[in-house]
């Protein structure tokens, strides 16, 4: 399929952009700009997708990774020393060795991608990508449909069990506390289970 | 903009996410890697729906379910770095293999 | 064709932008008067007097701050307006960017708007402003939910995820009263967007203007321009999705178009003025257990509604 | 030529203005929040005037310079009923309360045309720590978290976490004493982890407040009721003004301060009041936290122990109160929430006071005990409460802790009165206010 | 085409954002470091402000990310809604079930409260 000039241009920048931003992940000190870098490598794949007329993928890749590049933030910041990279820092292991498998792999897939001969099928020129991803959905790939749902909402459990100190069975070390407090029982203010619309108006 | 340009584009980044994913430290780096490899794997994906797969909605559909593993691998990577945090008070990857014993 | 597919629609897009932004900031005067706040010279008169005070001003530093995410964040929440803008069909034919997918487009320029607030207040590196900054984000990522599931709701009749399409499918009826949970979410996302009035989570007062507590002179004026300029595009989408966009008797497709915008932004601005800011957690808690529910029984409506 | 129109333009922007809140400068800053074509802002960064409202104790000088060098070029200082720090002997000085909104217009419109230079920075222009250089990385030390780049230590971890059990970086800070969501002249030292307040530790109590004269008179001679229960609305409308300016309600605010400034026995709160319900500031804003316990309660007196159910007025013991068969309003909650509808409630009944006591001419009758809005003033003037929000605001997430602080009226009470002309002068921009009004 | 659009109407915005604010300040010298101390109200903070920033509010954003891979879904669903009838009715009822299922159980936990 060909596409015209403009596209390519537009497609070696943007694709310049992805490995560019890609590769600042790993290089720059602060946890932030990581993330965002790591954002904008994701939205710059996203163009390239609209430009392969995969309009849903594209564009879903730029809502679903700007959030997920937020909370990525967010965690970044929460865990790391020097999350803002005030002090130069270098957090690495196995530098040379991981140097050479990346290039490594860089190698052999890429030798995979030049060499071997795919079979060259466009698109049908009258293809609703997004119909026809809906159709499948709901038609031949209902169970893959079906199960994703289940497992996400398995994922939400797991991952409010593991995070929230404030599970009903047992609780972190420090500061938990079995819910039901009295209202207005702690001058420390701490959460109430419970309060919403409780509150007292005057009238 | 050819098949073998964006599958080479996509080794690109799969390399760059095998580099981070194994010379980082820290666990929620080593995530980013991850996520840069799977980012890798949805172009192409993606690449041969448009390019090579005649517009076969399973192309499509193999994107969505990486992007929904990349979720659901970030979503419990982080609890679980919660979880280690609370109790050892380190991020790094030595601490979650420590809580494998 | 150059002309009419390229140069209109990115001349029109800038000019509602800056006149709407323009525009916001007038109606805010008018109104905050009528409500009482004493105001010197005319309503229309201030907005250039501020701006300019603004670019005479000096433009503050902080220590040491992310220096490149500092200025781009304005600018990026500007472009990210633009964008928003962009995807609104002034007319059946005049749409500057009618991607197949418009409605997703604009649901991921509420995601990136979160972080271009985020980044705005992180990239500063003072206390007050890192609180508003990270404030924001608990908003931001609570109100997306909600929008996504109501834009659903008008995308169900038109089938179609363009909103060319979804005004299109509003010919018989209006959104607005075929799905009424609908407006008063989306605009509770409006609000929430541009922290404005209530959601103003990441400029209050209560932290001395928050992720804006450090920032003056030019770069103040390219965030609060780009403030209003999203609530411009905020209002085009709304008026585009359930206020039935061009359709209208007598006069010309745009001019429609605009004065429902213009409508949206006088009620957004009122509401701000009206109601006092939500307190953080509360505003979480709203959002996930008030609002997002009340958002599905929007959608359940919406796809009963589209069957029969 | 395109900088002069610009100048032009800009010089007849409203007035911003950073307000220095110092002793005694609140009655000033209220005429000024009504004033037309004055603006009063929140950070000294979006200011092009920095505001000494009253005067302000040597020992803060320092905190002032660091405001003062904060405000973006070009700026112009203004000193009302305050003397000018040693540097700024030159500094424009205004004693006089109807002055004060024109010479700030005068200032403003000078500095944009270049009339009048900016102000100069005080403090040498050095970084808090030297650091350039030093070190493995010329960041000022060694390692990832030591040293001082760009001035600075890094944040550590220094205290365990109060709620849940991830200990991470807290950020210690000294506020005040002129940040404006604190009462005036509050200075305290506060950990924060995240967006809570860890520990906060008043360095400097709120400045004392002046009551108006007529409580002052009552402790010497009877007074009239009606004056006195109007001086005790007036003074409790403004407090509610404060924090409805802070919780983004900036209509009512003003209507609140406008009740006051036109404060008569006829006047009524229902309007304001049912605003206030029916735009959600009890449910959206104010919290049920900041809940004090009977004795805090009692150490701050006045609403915020009635609020908390103690049954305290010294008015009950005033015989011509008796008479107007006063009875004490309390609340039985004791938190932010309570606090707010005990000072609705006591605004209107010093209101029905006012009214009942003017038609039948009563005067206090005590002269021993009086109750001020501030709280019971027997053998000694109600005194600076600060303390308590030490044990109150650790636990609070920052917006809680600002509307708690609000609700809370913390200041001893000074020996001498409000000024009486400053209070009972007109407003000048009230009339020409209307007639903006008109024409907008 | 429209994406060529969108790509000129975003290089104006951002370039207008940025050019308001690069050419006046191309002159300016910069702030003292006074002046760039954070305001603190006269105050003064010991410590940078940038640290490992404590959210309160980490459980809600990694319910979010489930939530929004819900969403990945629900858009080509939408758009085939009407065409498949009945059959996406029972998808809408099952996604709405795992949903609120998820945002009850979130509540019960205190999810969206600060931790």
């Amino acid at each position: 399929m060909d596409y015209p000039l403009i596209v390519d241009i537009f497609f070696l920048l943007l694709a310049t952009l992805a490995v560019v931003s890609g590769w600042r992940v790993f290089c720059t000190d602060s946890m932030v700009r990581a993330s965002f870098f790591l954002l904008v490598s994701f939205i710059a794949v996203g163009v390239i997708m609209i430009l392969l007329t995969a309009e849903y993928l594209g564009v879903a890749m730029f809502f679903m990774m700007a959030v997920e590049m937020m909370v990525m933030a967010i965690f970044m910041v929460m865990f790391m020393m020097n999350p803002a990279g005030l002090n130069p820092m270098m957090m690495v292991h196995q530098h040379k060795f991981s140097i050479a498998a990346g290039v490594a792999i860089f190698v052999v897939l890429g030798g995979v991608a030049l060499l071997s001969e795919f079979p060259d099928n466009p698109l049908p020129a009258d293809l609703d990508p997004v119909a026809s991803l809906g159709n499948e959905l709901l038609g031949d790939s209902m169970l893959i449909f079906e199960s994703a749902g289940i497992v996400l909402l398995t994922t939400m459990i797991g991952v409010v069990v593991l995070s929230s100190h404030r599970g009903r069975y047992g609780a972190a070390e420090e500061g938990s506390m079995p819910p039901g407090l009295e209202p207005g029982g702690d001058p420390a203010g701490m959460p109430e289970e419970g309060d919403e619309g409780g509150h007292h108006h005057c009238h | 903009m050819t098949l073998a340009t964006l599958l080479l584009l996509a080794a690109a980044l799969i390399g760059i996410g095998f580099y981070g994913a194994l010379s980082q430290q820290s666990f929620v780096m080593l995530m980013m890697g991850l996520e840069l490899i799977l980012n890798g794997v949805m172009l192409a994906a993606v690449a041969f729906w448009a390019l090579s797969g005649a517009g076969a909605p399973e192309g499509q559909l193999l994107t969505i379910v990486v992007m929904a593993v990349m979720a659901i691998e970030m979503a419990m990577g982080f609890a679980l770095v919660v979880a280690v945090f609370r109790t050892k008070q380190a991020d790094v990857t030595e601490g979650i293999t420590g809580l494998k014993h | 064709m150059i002309v009419n597919e390229l140069i209109l629609p990115v001349i029109l897009v800038t000019i509602v932008l800056v006149v709407g932004a323009y525009l916001v900031a007038v109606i805010d005067g008018m109104i905050a008067a009528a409500l009482g706040t004493p105001q010197r010279g005319g309503a229309w008169l201030a907005p250039l007097t501020q701006g300019a005070w603004l670019l005479t001003q000096q433009a503050n530093a902080t220590e040491a701050p992310d220096w490149r995410a500092w200025r781009l964040a304005p600018a990026l929440y500007l472009a990210l307006a633009a964008t928003g803008l962009a995807v609104v069909p002034f007319s059946p034919t005049l749409i500057p960017t009618d991607l197949v997918t418009s409605v997703v487009l604009w649901g991921s320029v509420e995601a990136l708007a979160t972080v271009v607030i985020f980044l705005h207040g992180w990239s500063a590196n003072t206390l007050l402003a890192l609180i508003g900054a990270y404030r924001y984000v608990a908003l931001g990522l609570s109100y997306i939910l909600i929008s996504m599931f109501v834009l659903i709701g008008v995308a169900l009749p038109a089938e179609s995820l363009q909103f060319s399409q979804v005004v299109a499918s509003q010919e018989g009826l209006w959104n607005v009263i075929r799905q009424p949970l609908g407006l008063p979410l989306f605009l509770i996302v409006g609000l929430g967007m541009t922290f404005w009035g209530p959601f103003n989570l990441a400029d209050s007062r209560d932290l001395a203007g928050g992720t804006a507590s450090t920032v003056s002179g030019p770069s103040r004026l390219v965030w609060e321009l780009a403030r209003a300029a999203m609530l411009v595009a905020f209002s085009g989408v709304a008026a585009s999705a359930f206020l039935g966009g061009w359709l209208g008797p007598w006069l010309p497709g745009p001019l429609w178009v605009m004065l429902k915008m213009l409508g949206v932004l006088a009620v957004l601005l009122l509401l701000g003025r009206l109601l006092p800011r939500v307190q953080p957690e509360r505003c979480v808690t709203l959002m996930w257990v008030v609002l997002l529910p009340l958002s599905f029984v929007d959608l359940i409506w919406a796809g009963v509604e589209a069957l029969l | 030529m395109a900088v002069s129109w610009l100048s032009r333009l800009a010089a007849q922007s409203s007035v911003p203005v950073f307000p220095v809140r110092g002793i005694q400068g609140e009655a000033a800053l209220h005429r000024l929040t009504l004033t037309p074509g004055v603006e009063l802002v929140d950070s000294p960064r979006h200011a092009s005037i920095l505001l000494v409202a009253g005067g302000v104790p040597p020992d803060q000088h320092d905190a002032l310079r660091r405001v003062h060098d904060q405000l973006p070029n070009p700026f112009a200082t203004l000193w009302y009923r305050s003397e000018p720090l040693a540097e700024l002997a030159s500094a424009t000085r205004v004693d006089d309360p109807d002055a004060l909104p024109g010479t700030l217009m005068t200032a403003h419109q000078e500095l944009m045309r270049g009339k009048r230079g900016s102000s100069p920075r005080l403090l040498p222009d050095e970084p808090p720590n030297p650091w350039e250089g030093l070190g493995d990385d010329g960041h000022g030390g060694e390692g990832m978290m030591g040293g001082v780049p760009y001035g600075r230590p890094m944040a550590m971890n220094m205290h365990d976490d109060i709620r849940d059990g991830l200990t991470l970086d807290s950020l210690t800070v000294t506020l005040g004493p002129f940040l404006p969501m604190l009462p005036p002249g509050l200075g305290a030292k506060v950990t924060l982890q995240g967006d809570l307040v860890q520990s906060w530790i008043t360095q400097h109590a709120p400045y004392p407040i002046a009551l108006e004269s007529v409580f002052l008179e009552a402790r010497e001679h009877p007074v009239p009721i009606a004056e006195l229960e109007l001086a005790r609305a007036r003074y409790h409308l403004q407090r509610l003004a404060f924090a409805l300016r802070l919780a983004g309600l900036e209509r009512l605010a003003l209507e609140s301060l406008r009740l006051a400034q036109g404060l008569s026995p006829d006047s009524r709160l229902e309007g304001l009041r049912r605003r206030l319900t029916r735009c959600g500031f009890f449910r959206l804003t104010t919290t049920g936290r900041g809940w004090l316990d009977e004795t805090l309660a009692r150490r701050v007196g006045g609403v915020a122990a009635r609020a908390a159910g103690l049954e305290e007025d010294l008015r009950s013991q005033d015989a011509a109160y008796g008479r107007l068969k006063f009875t004490p309003v309390v609340q039985s909650d004791g938190d932010t929430n309570a606090r707010w509808c005990q000072t609705l409630a006591e605004i209107e009944q010093s209101l029905q006071l006012a009214r009942q006591a003017e038609r039948e001419g009563l005067y206090s009758e005590t002269t021993e005990a009086i109750e001020t809005p501030r709280g019971p003033w027997g053998e000694q003037r109600p005194g600076d409460a600060s303390g308590v929000i030490d044990d109150l605001l650790p636990g609070l997430e920052w917006d809680e802790a600002m509307t708690t602080l609000a609700s809370l009226d913390l200041a001893a009470v000074s020996e001498w009165p409000q000024d009486v002309t400053q209070e009972l002068g007109e407003a000048p921009g009230d009339g020409a206010d209307a007639a903006e009004e008109r024409r907008a | 085409m429209e994406l060529l659009t969108l790509f000129f109407i975003l290089l104006i915005a951002a370039g207008l954002g940025l050019l308001i604010q690069w050419l006046p300040l191309r002159r300016q010298p910069m702030p003292t470091y006074p002046q760039r101390a954070p305001f603190l109200g006269g105050g003064l903070p010991e410590t940078h402000a940038w640290s490992r920033f404590h959210v309160r509010y980490y459980p809600m954003t990694l319910l979010l990310i489930a939530f929004e891979m819900e969403m990945m879904f629900m858009y080509p669903w939408a758009v085939v809604f009407v065409e498949q009838g009945m059959k996406a009715v029972m998808e809408m009822g099952m996604f709405l079930a795992i949903l609120s299922v998820g945002i009850v159980y979130g509540w019960r936990e205190g999810v969206f409260k600060w931790q």
